[in-house]
Parts: C-alpha cells; structure tokens; sequence
C-alpha cells in the first residue's frame, strides 16, 4: 500500500514518474532504433527529461519567479539556481544534438545509409579488408568466413576532403 | 705356479718359474706355521679381554684356528656371493679400458697408448 | 711455541701471532697447495712438475710455523668465520695431507698432464683448508672445493666409462656438500652458532651432519661411489683420491663425533663386509677400494670408542692408511700404467720384470695387513685394544675377522694376483723411477712408523703411553696371519679358491644405477601414457578455449567487435539499474 | 622547451607574483581564449603556434601548480570573486594539480608532434578548425580536474566532450564518423547520468560546491535520493572512463581519429574521468560509505578484472595497432579502476600514477604509430615488418613502450604494476596480485606480436615500400622528437620513480584523507 501511495497519493511524485518515464522512452529510442536520426531523437528525449528533473527540483510549490520586485518584501520564489543551470544544460543539448545530426549528414554522406546495423556490416567488411592484408597468427588458415554481407549501396564518397 | 708360461716369450726363467721353489716356499711356510702355533706353548698369552668376557680367547691356538677359520669362511661365502652378484663386465654398459687402447698381448714397452693424442699426459716416460 | 705477541702475521683473516722466532709471515696452511694449484695452471710443464714436489714441501714448512691454539676469524656477511684453527688434531691431518701431497707429486713427475697436475695440487690444498676450518660454513667451502677439484682426477682418464663414473661420483659428493650446508643451517638455527665442535647426536643437526660426512666416510649403503670412482681415475688420480677424501671426513668425525656408539658398530659393518667383496673382486684397485672402506671401518670404530685410545687409534690408523695404502694404490697406478690393464684375471707374473714395484707392493701389502714391524700394525691394534678394553666383544671379533680377512685379500690376494699367479705373459718395464722413489719413500716410512711408533704417538691428539710391541700382541698377530695364509694356500692348493673373473659385482650402487633407472623408465612410460593422455586432453581443451576466446575477442567476437551504439547504451542502463537496485537493497536492508 | 623535464620544473620556482593565485583560473581560460582566437584568425600557422604555445604555458602553469600545492596545500580561487559556497570556487588539490600536469604534458608534447601528410580529413587552410577543437577539449579536461563545482565538472565535461567528438570525426577513414557517433551517443548518456546525479544530489544538499556537499552529505548519506544520484554519478563516470563493459565507444574512437588526437585522448581523457571518479568517491560520498556501507569494490573489482582480461585479450587479435592500443587502454584502464576499488593507499596510488605512466606510455604508442603510419602508409601490425632496421628510432620507441605496457621493470608501466600488487597485498587479496600478473602475461602476447614483426617480419613485395612508394626511413625529427620524449619518460619515470610515485601517494593520502569530508 505505502507503494502505491508514494507513486499517487502523495502530491508531486506524479512529476518525477514523468520525468523517469521520459527518459525511459529517450534510452529506448537510443537502444531500440537502428536509424541514426531517430537515435539523436531519442537522446535529445533523454537529455530533456534531465533538464526537467532540475526544473522539477527548483520549483517551490506557490512560489514565483526570483524576480526583485519593488517594495514587495518575504515574496515565496521558486530556486532560480537549478533553472539557471538549465540554460547551460540547454546549450549542451543543442550543441550535442546539433554535432550529432551534423555526423549522420557526414555518415549519409560517406556510407549512403543510416541505419546502424548495415553500417556496422559495412564496417565489418572494411575491417576485415584490413586484416585481410595482415593475416593474424592466431587465425587457423583456410578457414574462411563465410557470412554474406547484403549489398549495400555506397554512396558520397570516400570521405571527401574539405568541411 | 706359472712355470711353463715363461717360456712363451723367450726370456730367462725367473725364480718362481721353476716348481721345485715354490714346492720349498710352501714347505718353509708350513713350517712357519707350525712354529707360530707351538710359540702357544711357548708364552702366555695374557688376554685381550679382562675377567670371564671371552674365556675362549685364552684357549691354546686360539688366534691360529679363527685365522684359519675366518678366511675359510669369507672365501666361500664370498664365492656363494658370486651366485647372486655377478654379472657380466658390461652389465652397466661402459667398461672402464674399453675405450683407451689395450696393449697388444706383449708389454707396453713405452706405456704409450695408440691414442696418444686424448690420453696426453698419462705417462710421459721414465 | 707459544703464542707470544711479537711479531709474524697471517696473511688470511685478522688474529695477528707473533711467533718467537726471526720475522716469519704465515699463510693460511691451505694456501701454499691452492696457490701453487692455481699457479701450475698457467705454468710451464717443468714449473709444474716443480711445483708439485716443492708445494707440498713449502705448505709443510709453513705448517710447521703453527701451534695448537692459533685461530683465525674473519666476518663474512655478519658470520664470524673461522678460517683457522690449530689443534693436534688437525695438524696431524694437514702434515698428513702434506705428507700424502709430496708422495703424490713425486709419483705424478713423469706425467705432463696439467689437468691432474693442478686439480691434485688444489685437491690437497682442499683438504688441507678442510681439517682447519673452524666453522661449519668454512668447512662447508672446502667440502665442496675437494669434490670439485678431485673429479678432475676421474675425468683426466678421458674415457667414457670414467667420465660417467666422475659424474656419479661429482653428484654424491655435491650431495654431500648440500647435505652439510643444510646441516650448518640447522646447526646455526638449533644452537645458533656455527662453530664446528664435537656435538651429541640427537639434534637434526647433528644427523643431517653425520649423514653428510658419512657419505664422504663410506658409511655402509653410502659408499659405492668410492668403489665406483677411485678404479675409474688415472693411475696418478686414484693416489691422489686414496689420500684425501675419505681421510678429511674421518677427520670431520673425529671433531665432531668422538665417542659416538652408533659408530662402532657402523664402523664394524665398514670393517667388515667389504672383505667379502674383495675377495672376488676382479679389478685389483677396486680391491684395494674395498679394502679402503675396511679400513676405514677400523678407524670409524676408533672414533666411535671415544677419546684416548680409540681416537689415537682412529687417528694413526688414518695416518698409516694413507701411506700404505697410497703405497698400494701406487703400486697398482705401476702396473696400471705399464700393462694397460688392472685386472686379475690378466696379470700375474708381472715381478719378472718389475721386481722392485713387487718388492714395494709387498711393503705395503705387509703393512696392511698389521705385520709386526709394519706401520699398520702399531695402529690398527690401539682399536682392537680399545675394544676389547670397554668390552665389545662382537666387535672385537668382527674386527678380528676383519683383520684376518685384510691380510686376505690386501696382503695376499694383491701382490700374488699382480705379480705371481700365472704367468700372464706380460713383460712390462719396471716402473718409472719417479714412482719408485716415491714408492720406496712410502715404504720406508711404512716400516719406519711400524719399528719407531713413538713418532707418531706424539703426534696424536690424545697423550698415549701405549706400547704395541708385547710379546702377546705379536703372537697373536703372527698366529691369525700366519693362519689366514695357510687358509688361502690350502684353498689355492686344492683349487676352491674363486678364480679371477671378469666381471661386475653388484653392489648397492644397483639400486642407483639399474634398478632406480628401470624403474624410472617403466614410470616414464606409464607417466608418458598418461601424461599424453592429458595433453591430448588439454589440447582440446585448449582448443576450446582457443574458440571460446576467439568468439568472444576477435575482432568479430562478441566483445571483440564495436558493438552497436544501442547495445553499449543498453548495457549503461542496465548497470545503472544493477547499481540502483543494488543500493536500493543496500539501503533497505 | 626549458620545461619539458619535469624533474626541472619540479624545482622550486621562484614566481611568487601577485599574478601566480590568478594560476587556477588561468589554466582554463589560456586554452579557452585561444579556441576563438585560433577559429577567428583563420590561419593554420598561427593556429598551430599559438596551440603549442597555450599547451606548453598551461603545462608550466600546472607545474607550479602542483609545487605550490605540494608546499601549501589545496589552492583555491573563487571564480569571480564569489565565495565558496554560492560561487563557482576553483580548486586545486594534489590529485587535481596531477592530473592536470598530465594533461597539459601529453598535450604539450602532442602538439609538438609535427602531424604530416594529411591525417585528418579538414583541408589544410580550414586546419585551425581542427586546433580550436583541440584547445577546446584541452580547456575542458583541464578545467574538469580544476573546479571545484559539481555542475562545472559536468559543463567542462561536456566542453571537453563535444570537441573530442569533432576532432574524432576529423579522421580520415570514414568509420571514424561512427566511432564519433558512437562516442557522442555514449558520451552524452554518461553526461546526462551525470547531470542528473549532481541534480539529485543537489536536491538533497542545496550545495554543488564539493567540500560543502561533502560536509553536507553525511546527514542525508542513507536516503534514497542520495544512493539514486551516487548510481547516476557513477554510471556517467564509467561511461566517460570507459568501465567494462561500457568500453566499447573506445576502441574505435581512438583507432579512426587523426594521430594526434588519439595520442591525446588515449592519454588524458579517461584518465581526467579517473579523477573525477577518485573525488566523487572518496571526497564526496567517502571510502566508508562507498566501500563498506554500499560495496562498490563488489563490483567494480570485477568489473575491472574483466576489463584486464577483455582489454588484453581483445588487443592479442587485432591487425591494426591503434586497435591493439586502444583495447591495451582498457585493460590498462582496468588496473586503474582495480586500484581504486582496492580503497586503500598503495591501491589508488598505483591508480594516480598510472594516470602519468599510462598517459605518457600509450600516448608515445600511439606516436610511435602515427610515424609508421606516415612512412608506410598503413598502421596494421603487418606494417611493422622488418622496421627494426628501417626505423630503428621507431621500433626501438614501441619496443619500450610495449615493455612499459607489460610492466616490465625499469618502465613507467611496473612502477604503477608494483605499486598496485602492493596494494592488492596491503588489502590482503593476494589471488588479485596472481590475476594482475597472469594479465601482464597478456600483455606479452600482443606487444611481443609488434616486435617479432619488427624484428623478424619480411615485408613482402610492396609493403617494402612506404607511402606513395618510397622507401620506408626514419620518421622524421619534428615527429620522432615528441615521440621519443614521451618513450624516454617512460624510462626515465621507470627507473627514477621517486617523484611521480611521491605526488601520487600525496594524492591519494589527500583522497583518502577526505573521506567524508
């Protein structure tokens, strides 16, 4: 019973079940899509349901913004610390996301795809180019492997030079 | 004892090569013998062991017949031995003189091995 | 020669005696052989051969600047080490070893072999240091420097069969060595000195100790390595050999073990069951091996009676022992050295053209067999008197037959085999006239020690007023000799005497040298089944685990591989769960 | 240059100006000023100038730092003339100063390297870009070590963060734009962990200064919120830290960035993470708290075995080098955070001056191949064949280097092994001695894979031939000095171990002294 009470009797709770539930549904897209956008999204979700958790810890129950206001002395104000530091939270965001999507226009650009699971096929093959020219002392000869790789279409180029 | 094998070798025979001295050798030994056992009669002998400890010891000819007795004993105990013990020269496998050069039946005149290169140094003459 | 505080100093550790005489340097008593050992490694063949007659004489000249009571210590590694220390007892043995040193090196003159000429030099220089050592560890440096040294003397053979024997022989004296170092360990922990004095058995030390000086000492079971080696060196080696070892470990018994009973009656088995070997013994330096062990038996037995006569008996029979039966090993070293061969059944008639060697062999034949007028006699009877003076009559006649079994073998069976017998057709030239001289020196000695004993009582550690020339004594002795001899012609005579035969004798080395390795390779075999077995085994566990590693590591393994973005995420929030609901348990507890 | 040996700068200076308490703040706000600067210029010369100026002015700020923190204890300076509690306090303690000291020397030394040829893919006259990320990143991490604020951390954090991502996307193979998407989705959970951890903890407390939580904490140390931000905070570091088996953005982050900026990131990043870790955990929250009331050892012990074994095992079977190094980092990161969870002196002593050995170590690897690589054209291990006579310098640089890995006496590498043995001792855990040792032998494995190759390896046909087809030689001066500075600290700090064990043992005496505040 205290269970259940703690999750809805008690006034307030309700918020820091939104927010868990907020960023369960960010990791979920960053673990569960494949497409490299949908994961910026997903991350993006997360990353929101943090700034509100501070939000959330700020916020005085009737209080106002931590606004001076003239000849209004013992006004009730909400933490204005937490909020502040949102803004840079905020900015970290943006900048996070906006290099991330920066990348998948690179990624698009270099492997013509963004879903991740023909990206990691396709890194695999690159790979094993690689270690094709360097024959490993611990690989027993003459043992192929033979795992077919779907084809993939590979477009941009190879990494083109210049931003 | 070795009378006739002198002769092989063409060199002049030597004391003990004719059969009639070894014959007086053994009859002076005899002799010897005897006297030793009589000097029993002779002296008293007085005894090793104080008191009764080995009265036996005091008997006349005592040291005589052990003696005797004794090397009788450890002869053929010793050549009963050689039932069990013996074993061919090479039961270890090398065999000491197998791989330096044996003389050639005659005497070494010089004790120089044929080898004389590995064993330098063994004798280097008078 | 009191230790007066004037002047003359030890060139070795820091006690400083001043002696009375004129301004004399002394050197550690070892020194001169060790120091002459190393220099004859770089000299010319005729420095060498100087030297070898010159150290000995030099080493005794400078042994004869010291007196009982002179101690020399040095601090090595917070040991205080006795480097030095005179006693009669070890200064009979080093004059001993000198002794034994210039016959040797006299015997050696017509030799050019430097191997043998320096490893006999520091050999003895060995021993010499070993009977002044005053500490365990000291004792324990010389221990091991005289099998080092000696097994030059196996190998300078240069045969196969003689380089194996030497490394038998290295192991068990290596063995030895370890075992005394051990013994010094437990020495230092029981009694927390080193110091090498007479000790009581019953502390591990002590047994660890006596086992390692009775391996040198030829104690029953442990002593094939003599009858092993000493056949298997050089004519010059095994005199060299006959003197030392064996002679520094009665020594190391004597300080350490006077008056130990377990060693009578060790030293009885010693006396006595190496006479039964002799007498069918084909190799007659082997005889003389075996006849080595029996007397040393006497002397074990001396030591094991205790202080006074069975010391001084124990103590001037080594004495004796070591020229006579140097004399004897010399004497065979002729034959050896002149016929190529030391067997029975191959000589015979050899005193046709070596009479003077036949007539020396006979010398020391005599004297070990205790003749009246020969050296051993005024020695080995001290035992046989103590013996029967504190009542051992077993002993007593064990040593009895002991003695008449000596004369057996020793006395008859080895001048008669070499040198009479049948004629083996051999007609070698009479011995070098180095060995000779230094045969003839030995057999000087051996008859002037038996007609003027006194010198030699003087010297012994206990003061004796012993007198072995009563009219009993001499009787008696004749009487068993006279009577062995009559046993031996009459077994000759009718023909049971056991011919001369080639052969191998087994002896306890069996166990070591056939059974031990049988049984190894019949266990190899099985532990080879086995083991293959396991390898095969392991390896395709390995296998597995090779797969098993590969799978995960490679870099498409499992782990080996970049996961997925989202596989790496998943993993983060899952710890983060782990962790949480590890802490909320943690914290609801 | 006069700075470049640390026993030097270790000396006593005598710059007692009223400029030098400004040094705290100066250390960020060098490399943070010249970001902009090196972007507004627009000029790759200058760029370069003035990022090696700024890295080598930090690292002679952070020597006198750390003397001055030596002789007089934690430096602190209010940032802005706040005061502690309310404002942002910068504050240098011996840890700090250490860490920061590494830093600023790998970066120093890494922007020395003259990288050639064109290892990233940024075209030459848009190269400043590349440098004003560097100074970025340099500015983040060192400010991470420095301030004394939780929420800094986070935004240093992410500052370092971000341009670590960009720079990583810099390389030239286009599997470094996933590795960079890997490390930034990986990256920003960590810090997002973070974040919420200082959140909650601030919840509880109202304070982000460290000190004043730490005072602050024990009261509310058994509520829920508390244990909920400490799994958040110490999730976040893991990732950054790269934990097993959170260590999978690094392989390839390191493995596909430009040289420099692996050489740099292997050698500072994680290891700044390290320290944020060591004051969370035994500033913040305490040993006794984190160890015994909550076992973390429980499962960061294992976790960091693991790591030692996946790390080393995974290094055995890869073909390309920066590969090889990279997992080598995580085992070597293992040995690390072992040392950590021993909570002990020895145990976080070998911990901190890992942070120096590995840093210096794996950063001259990665050097080491950033040569190869240029001359030959490759950095597969297979390259290596038959340098030893080729590149002598070189080869010789990676065979100390990979000794240094394994620990072997006389390198950097078994002064924090001997160290962290003595501590698993000292916590009476002898069987963690055995598996430290038994992972060493790992270690072997896949260094003696490198130098047999170098030794006894023929290049076959054309690998005789270098990049563009010339004739492989010695790399040359202005990349082959940084690399042997760092190869010969190795050395010099292995054999002569005095200074940087007794910093590190300050630090964790300090660490370990600060438990519960």
């Amino acid at each position: 019973m205290s269970l259940l009470e703690a999750l809805l009797v008690q006034r307030g709770l309700w918020v820091y079940w939104a927010i868990i539930t907020l960023m369960m549904i960010g990791l979920y897209g960053v673990i569960a899509r494949d497409h490299l956008v949908k994961k910026v999204m997903g991350l993006n979700v997360f990353q929101s349901s943090a700034i509100l958790l501070y939000v959330a810890i700020g916020k005085v129950r009737g209080g106002t913004a931590a606004i001076l206001l003239e000849g209004e002395e013992n006004v009730l104000y909400s933490n204005p610390l937490p909020h502040v530091l949102m803004l840079t939270a905020i900015v970290v965001g943006i900048a996070t996301t906006a290099l991330a999507l920066a990348l998948t226009v690179r990624i698009q650009e270099a492997y013509g795809t963004l879903e991740e699971d023909e990206l990691a096929r396709l890194r695999v093959r690159e790979d094993e180019e690689e270690a094709a020219l360097d024959p490993h002392p611990f690989d027993p000869p003459g043992e192929p492997e033979d795992v077919e790789y779907p084809e993939v279409k590979v477009g941009g180029g190879a990494g083109g030079a210049g931003v | 004892m070795s009378a006739d094998a002198s002769s092989k070798n063409g060199d002049r025979r030597h004391l003990w090569d004719d059969p009639k001295n070894v014959q007086i050798l053994i009859w002076v030994f005899w002799a010897c013998c005897a006297i030793v056992f009589a000097l029993d009669f002779a002296f008293h002998r007085h005894p090793s062991f104080e008191g009764e400890t080995l009265p036996i010891e005091e008997m006349v000819g005592f040291y005589s017949i052990y003696g005797f007795v004794a090397c009788v004993l450890l002869v053929l105990v010793a050549k009963q031995m050689r039932k069990v013990l013996m074993r061919s020269e090479d039961y270890y496998g090398e065999v000491l003189g197998a791989t330096a050069g044996e003389p050639d039946g005659g005497a070494r005149d010089e004790g120089r091995a044929p080898d004389g290169e590995s064993r330098e140094g063994r004798d280097g003459g008078d | 020669m009191a230790a007066t505080e004037t002047h003359a100093q030890y060139v070795m550790g820091e006690t400083v005696r001043l002696l009375d005489g004129p301004l004399q340097a002394l050197l550690h008593p070892a020194l001169p052989l060790l120091v002459a050992g190393v220099v004859a490694a770089l000299a010319p063949p005729r420095l060498r051969k100087a030297l070898l007659v010159l150290a000995p004489l030099w080493g005794a000249w400078n042994l004869l600047g010291f007196t009982s009571g002179d101690l020399v210590s040095a601090e090595l590694a917070g040991f205080e080490l006795i480097l030095l220390r005179v006693d009669k007892l070890a200064f009979l043995f080093a004059l001993l070893f000198h002794l034994a040193a210039l016959l040797a090196g006299i015997y050696a003159l017509h030799s050019d072999d430097r191997m043998q000429q320096v490893a006999g030099l520091l050999y003895a220089g060995s021993a010499v240091g070993a009977v002044f050592a005053g500490d365990l560890l000291v004792l324990f440096f010389f221990w091991e420097l005289l099998a080092i040294t000696s097994v030059f003397l196996i190998w300078a053979r240069r045969e196969t069969a003689s380089t194996r024997s030497g490394l038998r022989y290295l192991l068990v004296h290596i063995a030895s060595g370890v075992l005394l170092l051990i013994g010094a360990a437990l020495h230092w922990i029981e009694f927390g000195t080193l110091v090498f004095e007479r000790m009581d058995l019953g502390s591990a030390a002590s047994w660890v100790l006596l086992l390692a000086i009775g391996i040198k000492c030829c104690f029953p079971l442990l002593h094939t390595w003599l009858v092993d080696a000493y056949p298997a060196a050089t004519e010059l080696g095994t005199v060299y050999l006959a003197s030392f070892t064996t002679k520094t470990a009665v020594y190391a018994l004597a300080r350490g073990y006077e008056g130990c009973e377990p060693l009578i009656w060790i030293g009885m088995a010693m006396a006595m069951f190496p006479i039964f070997y002799a007498v069918i013994e084909n190799d007659l330096r082997r005889v003389l091996g075996y006849s080595m062990i029996n007397q040393i038996g006497f002397m074990v037995c001396g030591v094991g009676l205790g202080a006074g006569l069975g010391v001084n008996g124990a103590v001037a029979h080594a004495f004796n022992d070591v020229i006579f039966k140097g004399l004897l090993f010399m004497s065979m070293g002729a034959v050896l050295l002149r016929t190529g061969r030391i067997n029975g059944s191959e000589l015979g008639g050899l005193y046709k053209t070596m009479p003077q060697t036949a007539g020396l062999c006979m010398v020391g034949a005599a004297s070990i067999s205790a003749f009246p007028l020969f050296s051993g006699f005024v020695s080995k009877s001290m035992v046989m008197t103590e013996a029967a003076h504190e009542g051992y009559v077993v002993v007593w006649l064990a040593l009895l037959f002991a003695s008449a079994g000596v004369f057996h073998h020793a006395g008859i069976k080895i001048p008669f085999f070499a040198f009479f017998a049948h004629d083996s057709g051999l007609r070698p030239k009479e011995a070098p006239l180095n060995m000779r001289v230094a045969m003839g020196i030995a057999a000087l000695l051996c008859i002037a020690i038996g007609c003027f004993p006194n010198a030699l009582y003087a010297l012994l550690p206990y003061a004796t007023d012993y007198h072995p020339y009563d009219t009993t004594h001499v009787v008696q002795q004749l009487q068993l000799l006279f009577f062995s001899a009559l046993a031996f012609v009459t077994l000759m005579l009718t023909g049971i005497y056991p011919p001369e035969l080639r052969s191998t004798n087994l002896d306890v080395d069996w166990f070591a040298r056939r059974a031990a390795p049988r049984t190894l390779r019949v266990l190899a075999a099985v532990g080879g089944a086995i083991w293959y077995g396991v390898l095969a085994g392991l390896a395709d566990v390995l296998k597995v685990v090779r797969s098993v590693v590969r799978w995960l590591h490679s870099p498409a393994g499992r782990l080996g591989e970049p996961w997925p973005t989202g596989t790496t995420v998943f993993w983060a929030a899952t710890l983060l769960g782990l962790l949480l609901l590890f802490s909320y348990l943690g914290s609801a507890l | 240059m006069a700075a470049e040996s640390v026993g030097q700068g270790l000396q006593q200076v005598a710059l007692s100006t009223a400029f030098d308490v400004h040094f705290p703040a100066l250390e960020v706000v060098l490399p943070l000023v010249a970001a902009p600067l090196c972007f507004l210029f627009r000029s790759r010369a200058f760029a370069r100038i003035l990022s090696a100026a700024v890295a080598w002015l930090t690292f002679g700020v952070a020597l006198v730092l750390l003397q001055k923190v030596l002789a007089e204890g934690t430096v602190r300076y209010p940032l802005g003339g706040w005061a502690a509690p309310y404002g942002i306090e910068y504050r240098v303690t011996v840890a700090g100063a250490w860490v920061i000291l590494v830093v600023s020397l790998v970066a120093a030394l890494t922007l020395l390297f003259d990288s050639r040829g064109s290892a990233s893919r940024l075209a030459p006259e848009r190269r400043y870009l590349y440098y004003s990320a560097f100074l970025l990143c340099l500015a983040g991490l060192l400010g991470m070590a420095i301030t004394g604020d939780l929420f800094n951390i986070f935004v240093f954090l992410e500052i370092s963060s971000l341009s670590s991502y960009a720079l990583i996307a810099l390389g030239r193979d286009r599997r470094a734009l996933m590795a960079s998407y890997s490390y930034l989705i990986m990256g920003t959970i960590g810090g997002g962990f973070f974040m919420i951890g200082v959140g909650l903890l601030y919840q509880m407390t109202g304070t982000l200064n460290v000190e004043d939580m730490a005072q602050r904490l024990p009261a509310v140390l058994d509520t829920r919120t508390v244990l909920v931000g400490f799994a958040f905070l110490l999730v976040g570091l893991s990732i950054k830290l790269a934990v097993f088996p959170l260590h999978q953005w690094l392989p390839n982050a390191y493995t596909f960035a430009p040289p420099r900026v692996s050489a740099f990131l292997a050698g500072t990043a994680t290891k700044v993470s390290y320290y944020v870790m060591a004051e969370v955990v035994f500033v913040l929250f305490g040993a006794h708290f984190v160890f015994t009331e909550i076992g973390l050892g429980a499962v960061l012990m294992p976790l960091s075995v693991a790591a030692m074994f996946v790390g080393s095992l995974a290094a055995i079977y890869q073909a390309d080098l920066r590969r090889l190094l990279a997992y080598s980092s995580i085992g070597q990161l293992g040995y690390m955070t072992l040392g950590l969870s021993l909570a002990n002196v020895e145990g976080l002593t070998s911990g901190l001056v890992h942070v120096f050995n590995h840093g210096v170590t794996k950063s001259g690897l990665f050097l080491v191949v950033a040569c190869v690589g240029y001359r030959t054209g490759r950095t597969t291990v297979r390259s290596m064949a038959g340098l030893g006579t080729r590149m002598p310098a070189t080869s010789l640089a990676f065979v100390i280097g990979g000794m240094s890995l394994i620990g072997v006496p006389g390198t950097a590498g078994f002064v924090s092994k001997w160290e962290l043995i003595r501590g698993a001792l000292a916590a009476e855990r002898l069987w963690l001695a055995a598996v430290v040792l038994v992972s060493s032998l790992l270690a072997v494995v896949y260094v003696w894979r490198v130098v047999e190759m170098i030794y006894f390896g023929r290049p076959e046909g054309l690998e005789s031939l270098g990049r563009d087809g010339e004739p492989v030689r010695e790399a040359p001066f202005s990349m082959l000095l940084p690399t042997l500075i760092l190869v010969a600290a190795t050395v010099v700090f292995g054999l002569w171990s005095d200074p940087t064990l007794s910093v590190a043992r300050s630090a964790a005496v300090e660490l370990l002294g600060g438990a519960g505040g």
